[in-house]
Parts: structure tokens; C-alpha cells; sequence
């Protein structure tokens, strides 16, 4: 073994184990929605995780790769669909020479994860109304869409790229673009059915799970330490071996700080300590950190987390305001603290940590020049243009071709009895004691035995077993 | 005193007493989840490849203890306000005598 | 530090992090299999898999390792029983040498965990009836027979391995042993009260919690990440660095066809798109590309999947017309999906892979041989006649010797409060509220005051305190 | 790269990914915790998880790491307080010269997980009946004492590490500290309203959700792996590469036996087999191997584990003859397992492996000397003194000042609507159906069409469609 | 009318109603999760080294509202439809007049 | 015989049921949980931002069949059981007229 290959070997583990880290971030997203929605909906919204990863991991083989990190130009990748085994065994060499010392399967693996997550986002605010296929159709856009952008960011040569963009782990190019997506949707959706009343006033819809909701996020801030600290995409970042180390640390504080913010400013502004919105800051934090993880001061990343807990708990309710029902708050957790962190990043990136990382220059703090600050800017425009048209075009052309909304009547009843054909908690509706006709078949054996010995009297036993 | 009780669909269940706050003045109420069978056609479940037929839907069962003088306002304000223009399962309501009405805070009797 | 040493270190923490990531999948079972029974018997179907991992554990330490794994002949391993310090310290040493580059402890810690995970599948198809010292008694006979057949296929020497089986995870080793047991334990417990009707018909018993069951399956998932890519045992294969993140590739996208294929067979076959049947695909599908995962081609991965989603979901209906009651479908997802993976990597081993992991030939689609099928069948003809007879032998054994299934009544009332003295949601059943006689110690300071100030009001808090 | 840095590669990677999987034990103790109280605290026990981690890793950062790890004195560390960017970056340098061959960084996170965890080990015993500011301030408090303790220990030069007291991950610096503050906050909150009858015989209050209890037993074990072999900081110890396998090793064997010896002892015992019994013996096993699975043989492993099952099942109910109040048995499970396993280090360490972790010597089986054994019970007398003066001093001080127990009828409506103003499983409350005003604003568009149609009648939907 | 209310175990739920439609062709009833205490003994329960007793068992609440004449076959079709030949747990089951029944979707009064 | 029929609060469900058993000997009894209103106010929630008052508090229903002689005692025994001190929500009980009462498993009319 020489030197580079197990320098390859160190970064493949790494790399692996965080793709691993955040594919499990579907199931936090799963208990995290299903826990903020009702009963009558819950294996639906938690089940669709399952369904939109598949769609996700499918398109990204077939397409999404190629077009995110095969060689290409600006505007998009052009090599590297549908790859061979070849390719994939393959370290920085073309169609995905974007991968310096990983196999190309190991960069693969890392980024479809991502374009799970960026998916995962979109149903927070389209939940408990949208039809089951509209999963497909919508997530196999969606990724797509989602892969332009992640070239522009962050493949060689990508547009943004070249202007020295910086998102180290996707603020803008994973959470953002996702709730660009589900504020399109939340749109053409429109509310769930007595979210206002008609006086307009927004109605109150609690989950129906607090501790699916807590366990949801502990689930997601531990898939983040794969999320951030693993796209340094190896062990050794600008000669500083371990700096993945560094970049857990600053998405811990960030969490941390976003959960106390989170907590705090509700029992301020809103007068009780929410705990579904220091859920929400939490997330909100994660999700601000994202993009400055590499760049900022351990003070400025717990500064970053406080501040996007704010932003959360302020906008959840304004989002409202605005006649949009968003039943996770992804507008505002994913998209507003995702516009937060990658300003933020343009203002506290420090020029040291610039240089390791490699992308962009110091912000506004310490260079004191504006120009990093107006590229992140430039970013978000730009993806919040093309990626809202985006998705905002094709829902709506789905949406007057077929209606992506369910009845009425489904909504009423719960998509899962409604359109899964059984209830999330069916024990809560149906009678299922010892299974239908339980008792019907009373003169066989077994049975028989049964109806001729007492109920449940574990002292009797004994007694029942003679009988 | 009489007692009204009323099942309806468990979307109806704060329409329904509102109503008959409204409407009678009255206050007080149980509420219990419910089941219930009745004209109107069950669910069809799926599950695992078995498919079958539960005839049960999710209701809610309410209960009103009234002054005599108001049931018939009371069940009526009920019906009105459980009525919800669906083909089916709106449910039904009803009244029942009851006697020896205590007020368990303070024992006085009703 | 030698480059040895380097590489035995990124060894072990591959090797190790997998197994982690696999013992996880416990997890996943015990909420599967919970979502899936009853509200009655829900402590019981998930503390079960804390019990029998306990149990995998001890007997794969006395014995079981040793079996499997210490040097010995084709047929069984014979040293290495309850190792000592030096040996498990030792890399590529007697009685381990079988583990060429890791500490004997790591392969063990590895090897351990498959174990469990192929004894969780058991219990499956004998949900909700098995009284619970038969978790003690065949999970430790049935330990020692999984260490007998991983022997044949996976120790260096062992019989089928010689004939060059190719199994890379364990779709027979693993999954299909499992399956075969839990049959055996299913025809002996026969179906559950009121599974048939007297007509002979199956019942529905739905499962009460769906969002368990997608719990479950999604840390299924995440922990088959250590499942197939750790069945590298290292991070070099055959000369490819980072062979194990290809590997995680093809398990990904397996897995997603397995979902995708689950969902819409289900919506075409049984007219609804089933979630449980969604989850089996996408078990279905992780079972069946366990074998070939190391072997086959991106494209192949996909078909895997989607076929063994579509055996699970028409297979699961059909063990029940045969009038066997297996409440997890674990026959169908583990058994005959397993049976399938095992034939699939026949037909679609790539020959250039099969050289890499070293293991066997070409499939038929590529050779045109039927050299590599014919041994995946004979492999899955030995482990079945074996696996089969020793599970059924001895289960029947200890029937008629005691009785392995509980009592009606106990069946009736649910394990958890007939077996275990407490339901596994006591607030369900019995009135928890302040605990038994919250008031009845009325007199005593506290709850005087407490008997003296209003029901919940927060917003009489002090006027409360005040009293 | 030279060796030397990909041995700091290969160190950080797992130590990082052994921190994170740590980090992942705070929903362990959130779903152990949540499923052993009752559904009316749910959302509030289950949430302070996320609110305490985010307090200790605030305070860890500001002071925490420095007062444990920042170079000091025997008593105290006394730099490194808010670390800068490039003391973060350096390995083996001031202020963290501790951390030989890891980036400061990667040493913070893996040590301020430890300290999350036993600070998440003193609410078990608070549960229910805690004001929630106290998890802000006694969280920070706390976090102040474990560090300094953990400074004696395991920082180099620390008092009791000078000795060679044994604790490789923390049985009495984590467990038995938690376990301190946990019995001084439950003597000075007293017990639960309706815990005890006048007659002073306690009552059981069932916790609400066997499943979640599991579940968090399952994560727990899991995280485990990351909490002892990660210890070693480091993949090579005393010479022996990949020593952190066999700590993996030991600490499963210990847990499985406490798993198998708490259903055990309780079947004895208590004459039944109590699922949370065999939980407690599961984490009672883990706490006591956690001093000693770098020291001990496999054999002894297994005796340690089983033997601190049997204390867990036999002491919690001692401890609630005591008239202390602990829900979740912390006292118990962390505190006299934890000294059971520091005492048993003292007893069963291998010479051997003493001289490769380089701490203390062998214990009195092999040596006949009862020195380390002594070291051990000095340890456990200085610690215990220390942190449950500070801790129950502390307290006493803020209950006398403020408080720190909620009023009975806050107790007796449940933390979570009254505290938090939301039930943790709000539709078994109140009516959510279409949320408020569902039906109130059905002269609108949607509603309206809403309520012209079928209820739930799938097979109508066309006939409402047409409607 | 008369309301026939009957305590059953949970596994009889779908067999006593199967019962009464068969046997008297009245369809129409609501269901209601209930525990319950009788002749019966209780349960041991067993939790974390406490060893208590409890009287309650998992039983069914069901409520069919039918025309007087209905009445007596009714309760008669309950109570066979309702014998498991356990030796305790089977539960009662009893009659009430009630009256102003008004059946919500149409209004009309039964 | 009599139905006797109580609103309490769940924390008094025990106390409520031993006193009825200590106080008159009736053995008998089935509970549902029920959510309920009446004079006292209920709770104010706040979620996600969203203040809202919900005017139910948790209760349980407790239903009793009794001889008619002893129907005045049990009520006695539930009022007095029932008293919380509280300043509300204690509930209220009444009882009414049953017949055909049939015990399932010997079919014999009670
Ligand atoms: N005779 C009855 N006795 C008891 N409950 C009834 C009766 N008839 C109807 N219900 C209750 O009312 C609900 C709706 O009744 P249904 O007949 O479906 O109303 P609709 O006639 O409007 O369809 C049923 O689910 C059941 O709970
Ligand atoms: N007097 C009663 N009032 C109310 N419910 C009763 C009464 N007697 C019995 N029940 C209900 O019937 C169930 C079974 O009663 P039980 O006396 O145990 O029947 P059995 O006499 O067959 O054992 C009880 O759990 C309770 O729910
Ligand atoms: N008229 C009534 N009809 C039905 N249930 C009632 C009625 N009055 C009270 N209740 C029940 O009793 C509970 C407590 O009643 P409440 O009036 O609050 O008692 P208090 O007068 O002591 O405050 C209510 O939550 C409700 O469930």
C-alpha cells in the first residue's frame, strides 16, 4: 500500500460512514413531520420518507449524478449517467474526476443522501394533503432541479463555484432549494381544511406526537455530524488533518445554541417554552450552520445558531400570517434560516479558514469588503429564482393536469385508511382483538380450547390448562 | 333532569356543542371517542393482501345533562349542528330521563 | 507505525463501525416486528430482541465463534471457544487466522452481530404465541447452527466456500437460515387465535402502529450499511480501494427499487398501495442484494430489488393461503427474497467482480456457464435440508417436551400482561394517573396541598399558591 | 501525508465517529425516559434531552473543556476556556497537550458528549416533577462539576489519575457522578404526588411506553460502542493496533449478560420477568464495564455485567423502600452498578492490559495486591463527596431561593400542558380533528365543497368528485 | 325507543354485532373502549419490583338504539352472542327507554 | 334495577370506585375515558405560536348497575368520593331506570 492509497482508504471511511450518517436523516424527518401531524395521517407521513428516498436514489443514479458532479461545464454535467462499474471503482478520474481521492461510488453515495434530504424538506409543507403520486412525479423533478444547482455550487467549474460561492454543506443548495420547493407547493395546495377560519385566523392543528417530533430532531442533528463535517469529503482539508474534527464542533455549538434560543425566545415572544419550536430551533440552527460550518469562529457558529432559532420561531407564525399553511414550518426552519446561514457565512467567514477550505475569501467582519457578502447573496437569488420557477412551473402543471390535492372527503378521513387502506394506529378505529372472526371459528381445536377457559387470569392458568 | 345524548363525527364535536351553548344556554358536557355502525357504508382496509370490510367509523359520543325545559331545544340544536350535508353517518341523538342529578363539588343537587 | 499497521488500523475501524451499524438493526426489528403485532404483546415483540441478542452474544462467545470461524475442517471450526485475550489482541493469527487483517475481537464483534440479526429473523413468523423461555432455548440451538453453515460458506476452507459460493452478506447465511427457522417455529406454533377463520379464510390482523414499522424499516436500512459494505472486512478488495463504498451503492439502490417495486406492485396486485408492503419491498430487496452486492453491476442491483419486492409482496398472501401465520412476512422477505438474491448473483455476478472479491465465477448472464448458479443452488439446497431439519428437530423436540406456545388464555389477554405482569402501554388499560392511591394518602403534606388547590389552570397558578 | 498524519487521520475518524455515536445516547435516555414516565410528562421528558445537551455543550465551551482538559494543576485545568480557532486545529499542543494525536477539536466533541451524558443521567431521578428552568441552571452547574472531577481523572497529571484510579470511559467520572446529582435532586424534590400511600408503602407508577423504554435501551447499547471503544482515543493502545475491537468486544459481552441476568433475577426475584428489569440490567451492565472493558478478560466481562444486573433489579427496589422516589431508577442503574464496576476493576484488571492502557496496575485476583482496589474506592469516596455536596448543595440553594419543584396541580395536570401549554399526545385530549374551526368556515371554497361530499368512503370518491 | 347498552369483552365486539342483525335485523350501533370491574378477578400486575393488583379488564361499551318492540330480542341475541364460557369477564348487558330520537342527516325522528 | 352514571375527575377513579364498594357493597362497575366541560374553564394551549383556549379537561365516566335500593347510597358514596377540593371540575352523577338486565355468562336476569 502506498501512502495515497490508504490516505484513499482513510477517506473513503469517512466519507461512507457520514453518507451513512445522513441517509438515516430520513428517519428523522419521518418522526419529525409525523409528529407534528395528525394521527388519522401518520403512516403516510412517515412512510413517504421511504418512498421519496427510493425516487431519490433512482433519478440520482440514472441522471442526478451526471448532471451534479460528471464533467460538464458552468451550467451543468453533461458525462457520467447511469455510470459503470468502472467509473465508479474509479478516484478522480473522469466522468467524476470532481472526486479527487474517493471512488467515484463513495462520492455518489455521499451526494444522493444529500438529494434525499433536499427532497425530505418539500413535504414538510405539503403534508396531509398531497396525493401519493405526486411523490413520484414531484420527487423525480425535484432532484433533478436539485442537481443543476448542486453543480452550479459546488461542482469544479460551476458558475457559483468560480465566483467563490460558499456553502460548505448545502444551506442554499440542500435546505433552501427545499423549501423553495415546498413553499411553491404549500401555494398550490393551499391550507388543510380548517387550518383558517373564516374570519381568516389561523387554526391551531397539533401533531399528534411530541416525543416523535424530539426524537425526530436528535436523529437529525446526529445525521449532521455526517452532513457537515463529512463534505469535507476527506481527512485532510487544506493540510489541517482532521479539520472534519472542527467542523462537528462548530455544528455542535450551532445546535446547541439554537435549541436554547429556540426554547427561550418562545417563552418570551410567545409566552410559553414550546418545545416544538426548540425542535425548531434546533433545526433552524443545523440548518443555518450548514453553509458557514468550515468557515466561522466556534463564537460565531453558536452567534449563527441563536440568531436562526429567532428567525424560526418568529417566521413559523408569520408564515401563517401569509395565508400559507406550512405544517412543519419548512419555509421557515429550512428556507429562511437557510437564507440566514449562507448570508452569514458571507459575513463571518474568516480568511484562514477561506484559505484551508479553499472556496471564497473572508466576509464582510474581517475583510471588511463587501464582495463575499454580494456573491452569497448572488447565489440566493439566483437558486431562488430558478429553483422556485422550477418547481413552482411543474407542480402547477401537474397540479391543472391531474390536481396534485386529495379530495375532501380523503383529507377528512386521513390519507392513510383513505388512501393506503389502513390506519396508522389501527387498533385507535378498528376493533382488532384477536383479528376479525376471532371468535367465528370458536369449534376448532385450538379455539375451542380457548372458549372453554377463563380470560385473562394468569393465577388461574393452572386451573385453565386442566380444563 | 334529562340527559341528550348525541353521537356525531368527531369533526362536529366543538360545532355541536357550541351550538347548543348558543342556542340553549346550556353549559356542560362529556365527551367520549366513539365507533359506530349505521346506514352508511364502513371502509374498505387493505392490509398485508387481505382485503375486508370494517363497518366502523370514528365518531364521538356526547353527553348532555339538562333541565328538563331544554331538551327539546337541546336535541334539536344538535341535529342542526351535526348535520353535515355527507350521504351518511351523521349519526343520531337522543333523550333519556335521569334522576338524582348531584353536583359532586359542591353535593348540592341539580 | 508501519504501512501495516496503518492499514490494519483502517481495518478495524471499518470493520468496527460496521459492526455497530449492524447490532443497531436490532432496533430496527424490535420496531418493525412491534409495529406489525398487537397493542397487547408490543413490550414483549421489542424487548425480544434485547433478550436474544443477549443470548447470540454469550453462546457466539463460548461457542459459536469457534464454530464458524477457528481453524478447523470443511465441515466445522474447532478452536477458539470462549477465546482468550491474546487470541482476540492477535491480527491474522490461530485460531483466527481466518480474519487476515483485523484483531480477532473485531471479527468476532463483526461476526457476532450477523448472528443476531439472522436470530431476530426468527421470531418474526412466531410472533405473539411463543412463551418466552423458548427465546432462551432456541436461540441458543439455533446459534449454534447459524455458526455451523456461516462456517461452510464464509470460513476459508469451509465446504461450499471451496466450491466458491458466493454469498457475500449472507443472503443464505443470514436471511435465508432465519427463514427457515422461523417456518419451522410457524408450522410448529400454528397460526395465531383467529388468524383463519372457520372457513379457513385469513384474517386480517393489522399490526398497530405503522410509523413503528417504518421506524423499523428505516433503521434497517442505515444499519445494512454495515450489513453488506462491512462484509469487506477492510478497505481493499482485490486491489480496489474503497471497495466497500461500491458495495454501499448497490445495497442503496437495491433498496430503493425494493421500495418503489413494493408500493406499486402492491397498488397494481392489491389495488392498494400498501405501506407495510412498501416496507417488505424494501426489506425484500436488502435481503435479496446481500449476497450479490459485491458482484453485480449498478443495473443488476436495481433489477434485484425490484424483483425481490415483487416476490414479497405476492409471496406474503401466498404462505398464508398455505395456512402458515407469520405476522412479519419473515418466509417471504427473508426467505424466498434471500433464495432469490442467492440464485440472482448466479445469474448476474460480474466476472470481473467475482475476481476482485475472489470468490466463485462469472454468472450465467455473462459466462453462459451454469457452473456459479449450480453452486448457488446447491448451497441453498445443503443450508435448507440442514437448517430446516435441525430448526424443525429441535423446535418439535422441545414441544413435545414442554410446549412451546402459550396458553389461550395468555394468547388472548397478550404477553405483556400475562408473561410480563405489565401491558406495554399501561395507561391503555389500567388508570395511572397519579399512581394507586394518589389521593388515598390525601392527609399527608404534600398531597393536602395538593387536595386543596385547583385542577389544572395555569392561569390560577397563584391564586392556587396563595390557597 | 507522512505516517504520522495518517495516524492522526485514522485517530480523529474514530474518535469522531465514537463521539457521535455518543451524541446519539441523548435519544436513548429521551425515549428510555419518555417510555418509563407518564403520557402526560411525555413531550416535557422526552424534549429535556435536546434542552440539556444544548446547555452542556454551551458551558462545556465556554469553560467545561478547559477546567477538564486545558493544561492545569492536579485539581484543575486552567486554560483553553472559549478556544480559538487554532487551538482547536493543533494536535498535541497547548492548551489541549491531552490530546496527543488528535485536533483539539476532536477531543472537545468527544468529550463534551460524556459530559451531556452524565448530566442526562441526573433527570431520571428528577423526572415529572421538575421546575424547567432548573434544567437550565443546575444543567450548567453540573456541567462545572463533572468537568472538574473528570479533570482528576483522566487529564494527565489529574490527582486521581496520578494514583492510576481505572475508569476507561467513565463509570464513576460519567455514571456515578450523574448518579450523585440524581439522588440529591430526588431527596430534596421528594416524591411524586401519589408515589407513596399513607401508609408509606410505595406505589407503581407505570411508565406509559414499554416500546420507547426499548428503544431507548437499543440506542443506548449502540451508543455504548462509540462510549467505551471510543475511549481509547485513538486506533492504537500500548503497541496494540485496533484495541479499541476488543474494548467493543467486552463491553457487549457485559451487556448481553446483564441483559439475560436482569429478566433473570427479576423472573427469580420478583417472580416475573419485567421487560424494564431487563433493561436496567442491560444499562446497569454497560455503566459497570464502562471503568473496566479496557482492563478485564471476556470472562470476567460477563461477571461484571451479570452482577451489576443484579444489583439494578435488587437495589431499585431498596431504593424506594428508602421513600426515594426514582422513576427511572438512576440511583440504582448509574450509581451502584457504576461502583460495582469501578470496584471490579480494582478486582479483575489483567496486569496485562493495565501496562498497554498504561493506567494503574493489576487488580487483586491477579496480584494479590489490594492497591488498586484501594485506588478505586478512593476515587469513588473523593467523588462521591464532591459532587453530592456540590450537587445537593447547589440545589438546596436554588430550591430555598426559587424553588425548584412545580406546584402539585401543575404536577397533577402534567408538564406538558401545563408547562409547555401542549399535550405530548394532544388528539388523546382534545379534538383535533380539521382543527379548530373545521367546520366554521364552511361557507368558503374548499370547506364548502368539504361539506357537500361523502364522508370517508373511498369507493364514492368519483360520486363526491362529480359533486 | 330503547337503548340497549351491554358490557362485553373486546373480542366479542364484531360477533354480538353480527348477532343482533342476524337475529333481529336492527342495524345501527356505537361502540366505546371501556375497562371494567366485576365478578371477575382482576390482574397481578407485576412493575419494576412493586407487585399490585388490578381490578380493571379490557371490556367493550356498546349502545344499539332500537324500537321498542326490538327490545327483548335484542338484549336476548347479546347475551348468547356475548357467552364465551370463560369463567368470569362476560359482562352485562341492560334496556333503557329513550325518546325525541332524531336522526341527524334527514332530521326525521325515529 | 339502576344505572348510575358519574363524570370524575381520572385521579378519583379508584377512590371513587373503592368508596362505592366500602360504603354500599356494590360490586360492579365499567369506566370510559372521557374528555369533558362544565362550569370550570378549561385550558389554554399555545402551539407553534397559535394561543387557543380548549374547554375540555381530561375525566373518566364511570357507569353502575345497581339494585334500586341501593341506588341513593351509591350516589352518596360517588359525591362524596368524587370531592376533590378543588375549585372545579369535580363532575357531577345521576342515575336512571334500567331493565333486562342479563348477566352474559349465566344468562340469568339480574
Ligand atoms: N340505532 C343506533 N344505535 C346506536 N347508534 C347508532 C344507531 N344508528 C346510528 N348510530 C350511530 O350513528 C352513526 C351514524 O349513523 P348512520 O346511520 O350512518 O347515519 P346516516 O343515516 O346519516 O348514515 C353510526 O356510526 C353509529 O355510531
Ligand atoms: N353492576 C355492574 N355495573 C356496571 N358494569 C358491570 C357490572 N357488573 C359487571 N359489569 C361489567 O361487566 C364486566 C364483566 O363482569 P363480570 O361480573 O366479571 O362478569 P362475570 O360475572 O361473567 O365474571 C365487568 O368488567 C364490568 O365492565
Ligand atoms: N350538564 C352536564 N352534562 C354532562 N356532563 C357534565 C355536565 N356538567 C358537568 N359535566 C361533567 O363534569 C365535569 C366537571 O364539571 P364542572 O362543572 O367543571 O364541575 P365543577 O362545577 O365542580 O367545576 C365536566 O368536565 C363534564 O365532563
Amino acid at each position: 500500500m502506498t501512502h495515497n492509497q490508504l490516505l484513499i482508504a482513510a477517506n473513503t471511511i469517512w466519507v461512507v460512514v457520514a453518507a451513512v450518517l445522513v441517509m438515516f436523516m430520513q428517519a428523522g424527518f419521518a418522526f419529525l413531520e409525523a409528529g407534528l401531524t395528525r394521527m388519522k395521517n401518520a403512516a403516510h407521513i412517515a412512510g413517504k420518507n421511504v418512498l421519496i428516498f427510493g425516487v431519490a436514489s433512482l433519478v440520482y443514479w440514472l441522471v442526478g449524478f451526471g448532471l451534479a458532479f460528471g464533467n460538464g461545464n458552468g451550467l451543468v454535467g453533461l458525462h457520467g449517467f447511469a455510470p459503470s462499474v468502472d467509473e465508479l471503482l474509479a478516484v478522480g478520474k473522469a466522468p467524476y474526476a470532481a472526486f479527487t481521492s474517493i471512488p467515484g461510488a463513495a462520492g455518489w453515495l455521499f451526494e444522493v443522501v444529500f438529494a434525499g434530504v433536499s427532497l425530505a424538506i418539500v413535504w414538510g409543507a405539503m403534508a396531509e394533503r398531497a396525493k401519493l403520486w405526486v411523490y413520484f412525479a414531484f420527487g423525480a423533478i425535484f432532484t433533478v432541479v436539485y442537481s443543476l444547482v448542486s453543480h452550479w455550487i459546488w461542482a469544479p467549474g460551476g458558475w457559483l463555484q468560480r465566483f467563490g460561492m460558499q456553502d460548505f454543506a448545502g444551506s442554499t443548495v440542500v435546505h433552501y432549494q427545499g423549501a423553495l420547493a415546498a413553499l411553491a407547493g404549500a401555494l398550490l395546495l393551499g391550507p388543510r381544511i380548517g387550518k383558517f377560519g373564516h374570519d381568516g385566523r389561523a387554526n391551531a392543528i397539533p401533531g399528534h406526537n411530541m416525543p416523535y417530533a424530539v426524537l425526530g430532531t436528535l436523529i437529525l442533528w446526529f445525521g449532521w455530524f455526517g452532513f457537515n463535517p463529512g463534505s469535507t469529503l476527506g481527512v485532510v482539508t487544506g493540510g489541517h488533518v482532521g479539520f472534519f474534527g472542527y467542523v462537528a464542533l462548530t455544528t455542535n455549538l450551532a445546535a446547541a445554541a439554537g435549541g436554547i434560543g429556540g426554547i427561550c425566545v418562545a417563552w418570551v415572544v410567545l409566552r410559553k417554552p414550546d418545545v416544538s419550536m426548540m425542535l425548531n430551533g434546533v433545526l433552524a440552527a443545523l440548518v443555518a450552520i450548514t453553509a458557514a460550518c468550515g468557515f466561522v469562529s466556534p463564537w460565531a457558529a453558536v452567534l449563527i445558531g441563536f440568531v436562526a432559532a429567532m428567525v424560526a420561531v418568529v417566521a413559523v407564525p408569520l408564515v401563517e400570517r401569509l395565508g400559507i399553511d406550512d405544517p412543519i414550518g419548512a419555509v421557515a426552519v429550512h428556507g429562511l434560516a437557510g437564507v440566514w446561514g449562507t448570508l452569514a457565512t458571507g459575513l463571518f467567514a474568516l480568511p484562514a479558514l477561506a484559505a484551508t477550505v479553499g472556496v471564497g475569501r473572508g466576509g464582510l467582519l474581517y475583510t471588511g469588503s463587501p464582495y463575499q457578502l454580494g456573491v452569497q447573496a448572488l447565489g440566493l437569488v439566483a437558486v431562488g429564482a430558478f429553483t422556485f420557477t422550477a418547481s413552482f412551473g411543474s407542480l402547477w402543471a401537474l397540479n391543472r393536469l391531474w390536481g396534485i390535492r386529495v379530495e375532501p372527503h380523503v383529507e377528512t378521513a386521513g390519507l392513510d385508511v383513505a388512501e393506503h387502506g389502513m390506519w396508522g394506529y389501527p387498533e385507535f378505529y378498528i376493533p382488532v382483538p384477536g383479528g376479525y372472526g376471532t371468535e367465528s371459528h370458536g369449534h376448532l381445536g385450538l379455539a375451542h380450547a380457548h372458549a372453554t377457559i377463563p380470560v385473562p387470569e394468569p393465577r388461574l392458568a393452572p386451573a385453565a390448562d386442566a380444563a | 333532569m334529562v340527559k341528550v345524548e348525541a353521537v356525531v363525527v368527531r369533526e362536529r364535536v366543538e360545532t355541536v356543542i357550541d351550538a347548543v351553548e348558543e342556542e340553549t344556554g346550556h353549559v356542560g358536557v362529556t365527551v367520549v371517542e366513539a365507533i359506530g355502525h349505521g346506514r352508511e357504508r364502513g371502509v374498505t382496509h387493505e392490509y398485508r393482501g387481505r382485503t375486508f370490510e370494517s363497518r366502523f367509523l370514528p365518531k364521538a359520543l356526547l353527553a348532555f345533562v339538562v333541565e328538563d325545559a331544554l331538551a327539546e331545544r337541546v336535541v334539536a340544536a344538535i341535529a342542526d349542528a351535526a348535520r353535515t350535508g355527507h350521504e351518511a353517518g351523521d349519526g343520531i341523538c337522543w333523550t333519556s330521563p335521569v334522576a338524582n342529578v348531584v353536583h359532586h363539588r359542591t353535593g348540592e343537587r341539580l
